[in-house]
């Protein structure tokens, strides 16, 4: 148990990092997303059923949707730090009309 | 010093609680993405249920559901800091939407996330007169 | 039970219901339940506040029907109903003065909304004044922080986008530091309610085990604490918000919710830590320090500002630099100058928003000073109010500010290293204060220009009422102190038993 | 004097002749919000204040990395992890696992602890994301013009996908059932309000998606929502009202907790797990709706 436990604490902290180093905001999503899931799993082996469906339902499930629905609404899905250089000149237009 | 070292690696969850947490609280304060920043605050705060949960555990025990013909011998893990954890998840996700309805608003007035970049927009137009 | 000690919880839960209310309800009805509101709770504050008075005594309200470790609890003392009947005042007061500028700042669809927050944060007050345990205080300070987000974020244009993000990344990096503060303090103690609390921190301090997570655990709240309430280092995000806020808005989140967040800091150092446990890990000293570089930095700060409201709202996070110093001062009577202080913050900084505005209507809106020139000429009574409302901020004797700086000095000999620093620090504050406030008190009697191209405005005298209200109360205050010092004197003699 | 100065600096020097001053100097209005880059400091100043948000940044790197080897001590210092002897094993959170079953007539600790022992926090957690709505709507309608939406053919067109379209048919009402079960079991087994909730919002939200939102604006009414959300808060705060005016007043508990174990026990448990779950579910899709379409 004690090393099921380990390998999922390895998996979430791995998760989180990438999370950070990643470029491409839809890909933070969907780790944020899988972060979630073993997190919920966490929870079981912590002999919290209540906080494991909780997690699954809210922080995979809802959260993962509106942080999808963001990237969705700002037109960001598939566009990198070059994309993102691109944009900012475009707002220093944007900003000096 | 060594001690100290041994606790803390028989507190590992412990140990991975504030790992999660500074990763949180790092991209959270400097990361310049304002999407990643929201991704930062929910991680900071899964590291901080994640501390919190910990503390609830007993070894051997089992979750605080009673079954119906429960025996003596059964120790349950406290259920309290379950329950607090709940409300947290619930506050965090709140939050959450609340920064990302934040997030939209602020790329549909000034077409960028970039905080840092927002700031300089903001002096730049404060320069070129009434906004 | 009599009756009147249902009345802290009636009116938490009445700010809730009422919230609710103003979702649901047509949508014009929204100003009226919240003014119902907070007039009620203000009458429901003074009648506990005069219950406690005759009793000389707290009680503990028990939540439901399990006693005190496992239920939930409220107490009332004096400290917690006088805050209570101060904020619904403050509250009642600025909604009534800045109630035209919310018609004119937030979209119609979205009016009812406001109420909605208005509502929400009057409850999350009362329940951070009153609650007795701690984790329902975290809860309530997330609801305060959203629904001071929203009061925010409701106004449209200029930076109060990004004044609303800045304002919530700080607010979040508080709310979880507090966060984890109480979980280090669960970890150690096992408990959440503060009578219980205070007994076993004071066991374990004692017995000398787990001590350096205590102290980190209480650093932690108080640092969580500070944040929220803008204290010196942590205060970027305050100028932004109180300034770019619509007016009734500001007054409240200057006015009010800051020092929420100080009278839960004191109910915790008090009642859930106890005095003694908390002097000893020394976070009074830096709470001091702190205090006092806040009231420097950022009277500094207010001098350079170009704007009327962000001078008012730099000034706000000065005075919030004395409540801390109070606090960190460590005595009753430090303590008793604090809350003085709030009283005094909360009576006078709304009334400068409200006159401030109405000064910046009169001049087309501008906020800039050459454009506020002789702006008191154009409207006399905002012109009047606002020269009270600053010569009260100055420290002018027989106003309000006098009183807790007057306090303040008198600790101050009362304590050891700490009183010259405090002296230079209240003197300097306010020197710098006369420099900025008594400069714009000035600016706007300057005689206007010929060609100026303001017109006066005529004046509607029912919207200075809540103004002129304040000024009284400050004048009283600033007269005849003694009576208000003798009551929070004894509230806070109250909350430590 | 030099014109340039600004009135401040003759208040520092002591020339209250205030009014020549500002008579003479028709100073140009600086613009609104102005005061990052005062006009009028000395060089050191000016170069300070370029410095300083970097010098900013490293500080609170600093003050990070000081933080968090400090947490790490003090996770040094906690209770050793899993022990049972551990001080937040105490007579509060015995009372709660040993006698929540004939108190508070639920299985689940966990729902007996925050529904009937610390109601009130619980009271105060509903309202965060009834709380959180309000803020998101405010955000989300703001503007008088309605900011153009991607067009629709943007969205990928599930409906007219075959398998999609017929899984869907399939799920939901699976996913509806259980969020059911999960809401209304909340005090025998895990789940409750919370959870329950936003299991049935999924299933509302996967009809949006793949129905198109469209229609399920018109399925599910906005005032629909907004007055189940309205019925279900309110009477949650009624309820536990008089549960918390009956416990201070010593009245007794006029709701029995019933057979543990029964689906119909628990007093107030089954019907307070319900209303938060109804609440949570219409706040989670009005959160999706505001997120896609910009109005509920």
């Amino acid at each position: 148990m004690t090393v099921f436990r380990v390998i999922l604490l390895i998996g979430l902290v791995g998760c989180a990092i990438a999370t950070a180093i990643v470029r491409k905001p839809m890909q933070a999503v969907i780790i944020y997303s899988a972060f979630s899931v073993v997190l919920a799993v966490l929870w079981i082996t912590l002999e919290a059923p209540d906080l494991a469906m909780t997690e699954a339902a809210v922080g995979a499930g809802v959260t993962g949707t509106l942080l999808y629905l963001t990237l969705r609404r700002l037109n960001l899905i598939d566009q990198d730090e070059a994309h993102r250089e691109k944009m900012r000149e475009e707002a220093d237009e944007h900003g000096k009309v | 010093m060594a001690a100290m070292f041994d606790h803390l690696l028989h507190n590992y969850e412990e140990a991975a609680a504030i790992a999660l947490l500074s990763i949180g609280f790092c991209m959270l304060l400097f990361d310049r993405n304002l999407l990643k920043k929201v991704i930062g605050l929910d991680i900071m705060n899964s590291g901080v249920f994640l501390l919190l949960a910990d503390r609830g555990y007993i070894a051997g025990g089992k979750a605080p559901i009673m079954a119906e013909a429960a025996s003596e011998a059964v120790r349950y893990v406290n259920p309290i800091p379950a329950g607090l954890v709940l409300v947290g998840i619930v506050v965090s996700v709140s939050m959450s939407a609340l920064m990302l309805a934040l997030t939209v608003r602020v790329y549909q007035t000034y077409r960028t996330l970039d905080v840092d970049h927002l700031y300089m927009l903001m002096s730049h137009r404060r320069k070129g007169g009434r906004a | 039970m009599s009756v009147v000690q249902n009345f802290p919880m009636f009116s938490i839960v009445l700010g809730l219901l009422c919230a609710i209310a103003c979702f649901a309800a047509p949508r014009a009805w929204g100003r009226r339940i919240t003014l119902a509101l907070l007039l009620l709770s203000g009458v429901m504050q003074g009648c506990v506040l005069w219950y406690c008075y005759v009793n000389q005594a707290s009680y503990r309200y028990q939540l439901g029907h399990y006693p005190a470790p496992w239920g939930s609890e409220l107490t009332a003392g004096l400290l917690e109903p006088g805050m209570g009947l101060l904020f619904s005042v403050v509250m009642l007061l600025s909604v009534i003065g800045g109630g035209r500028h919310v018609g004119h700042d937030v979209a119609d669809g979205k009016q009812h909304l406001y109420w909605v927050a208005v509502d929400l944060t009057l409850a999350a007050l009362l329940a951070m004044c009153y609650t007795d345990d701690i984790f329902t205080a975290y809860v309530f300070i997330e609801i305060c922080t959203i629904a001071a987000c929203a009061l925010l974020a409701v106004r449209e244009g200029g930076r109060n986008l990004i004044a609303s993000v800045r304002y919530m990344v700080f607010a979040l990096i508080g709310s979880s530091l507090f966060l984890i503060g109480v979980v280090f303090t669960y970890a150690v103690t096992g408990q959440l309610l503060f009578p219980q609390l205070r007994q076993a921190v004071a066991a374990l301090w004692e017995a000398g085990t787990y001590r350096f997570a205590m102290t980190v655990a209480i650093a932690l709240m108080t640092a969580g604490l500070a944040v929220k309430s803008g204290c010196f280092p942590f205060h970027g995000w305050l100028p932004d918000a109180h300034s770019q806020a619509t007016t009734a808005s500001s007054c409240i989140l200057s006015g009010v919710i800051v020092k929420g967040y100080a009278v839960l800091l004191i109910k915790i150092i008090c009642r859930g830590l106890g005095a003694q446990v908390f002097m000893a890990t020394g976070a009074q000293n830096v709470l001091l320090l702190l205090g006092l570089g806040g009231m420097v930095w950022c009277s500094i700060d207010a001098i350079f500002a170009k704007r009327l409201k962000v001078m008012i709202a730099f000034s706000s996070a000065a005075q919030i630099g004395y409540i801390f110093m109070g606090i960190g001062m460590g005595t009753a009577a430090g303590l008793t100058a604090a809350v003085l202080q709030m009283v005094s913050h909360a009576i006078t900084k709304p009334m400068l928003f409200l006159a401030g505005s109405q000064l910046s209507d009169a001049s087309h809106g501008r906020m800039d000073f050459p454009s506020l020139r002789g702006a008191g000429h154009r409207n006399v009574p905002a012109g009047i109010l606002f020269t009270v409302g600053a010569l009260s901020m100055v420290g002018v004797p027989l106003l309000a500010g006098f009183v807790p700086k007057l306090y303040f000095a008198r600790e101050a000999f009362a304590l050891g290293w700490q009183r010259w620093p405090v002296l230079l620090g209240l003197a300097a504050s306010t020197v710098l204060n006369v420099l900025y406030f008594l400069y714009t008190a000035v600016l706007i009697w300057l005689p206007q220009e010929a060609d100026c191209r303001f017109k006066p405005v005529k004046p509607h005298w029912d919207e200075y009422l809540p103004g002129f209200i304040f000024a009284g109360l400050n004048v009283a205050m600033g007269i005849h102190p003694g009576p208000l010092a003798a009551l929070i004197d004894r509230a806070v003699a109250l909350l430590g038993r | 004097m030099a014109k340039s100065d600004s009135p401040f600096r003759c208040w520092l020097r002591g020339e209250l002749d205030l009014s020549a001053q500002l008579q003479t100097a028709e100073m140009p209005a600086p613009p609104e919000g102005e005061r990052y880059e005062p006009r009028h400091h000395p060089a050191l100043i000016r170069m300070i204040a370029r410095q300083s948000h970097r010098l900013y940044v490293a500080l609170v790197a600093v003050l990070c990395a000081v933080l968090f080897t400090v947490l790490l001590l003090t996770a040094a210092n906690l209770p050793a992890y899993g022990d049972g002897e551990a001080p937040t094993n105490n007579e509060v959170s015995e009372r709660y696992v040993n006698q929540g079953v004939e108190e508070t007539g639920a299985l689940n600790a966990v729902a007996g602890m925050m529904l009937d022992y610390r109601a009130f926090n619980t009271l105060g957690e509903s309202f965060v994301p009834f709380a959180a709505l309000c803020a998101v709507t405010v955000l989300m309608t703001r503007g008088r013009r309605k900011h153009p939406l991607p067009p629709e053919a943007d969205y990928a067109d599930y409906y007219a996908d075959p398998i999609v379209h017929t899984m869907c048919k399939v799920i939901i009402p699976v996913i509806l059932v259980f969020g059911t079960y999960v809401l209304v079991n909340g005090h025998l087994s895990p789940g409750g309000g919370f959870s329950g909730g936003a299991i049935l919002s999924s299933a509302l939200i996967i009809y949006a998606m793949v129905w198109g939102d469209q229609r399920a604006h018109g399925a599910i009414r906005e005032k629909t929502v907004r007055r189940t959300m309205a019925l279900a808060m309110g009477f949650y705060v009624v309820s536990k009202t008089c549960s918390f005016y009956m416990g201070a007043n010593g009245m007794p508990n006029p709701i029995s907790a019933g057979v543990p174990g029964r689906i119909f026990s628990a007093g107030l448990i089954l019907p307070l797990n319900v209303a938060v779950g109804l609440a949570v579910c219409c706040t989670m899709y009005s959160f999706y709706m505001f997120f896609r379409r910009g109005a509920l």
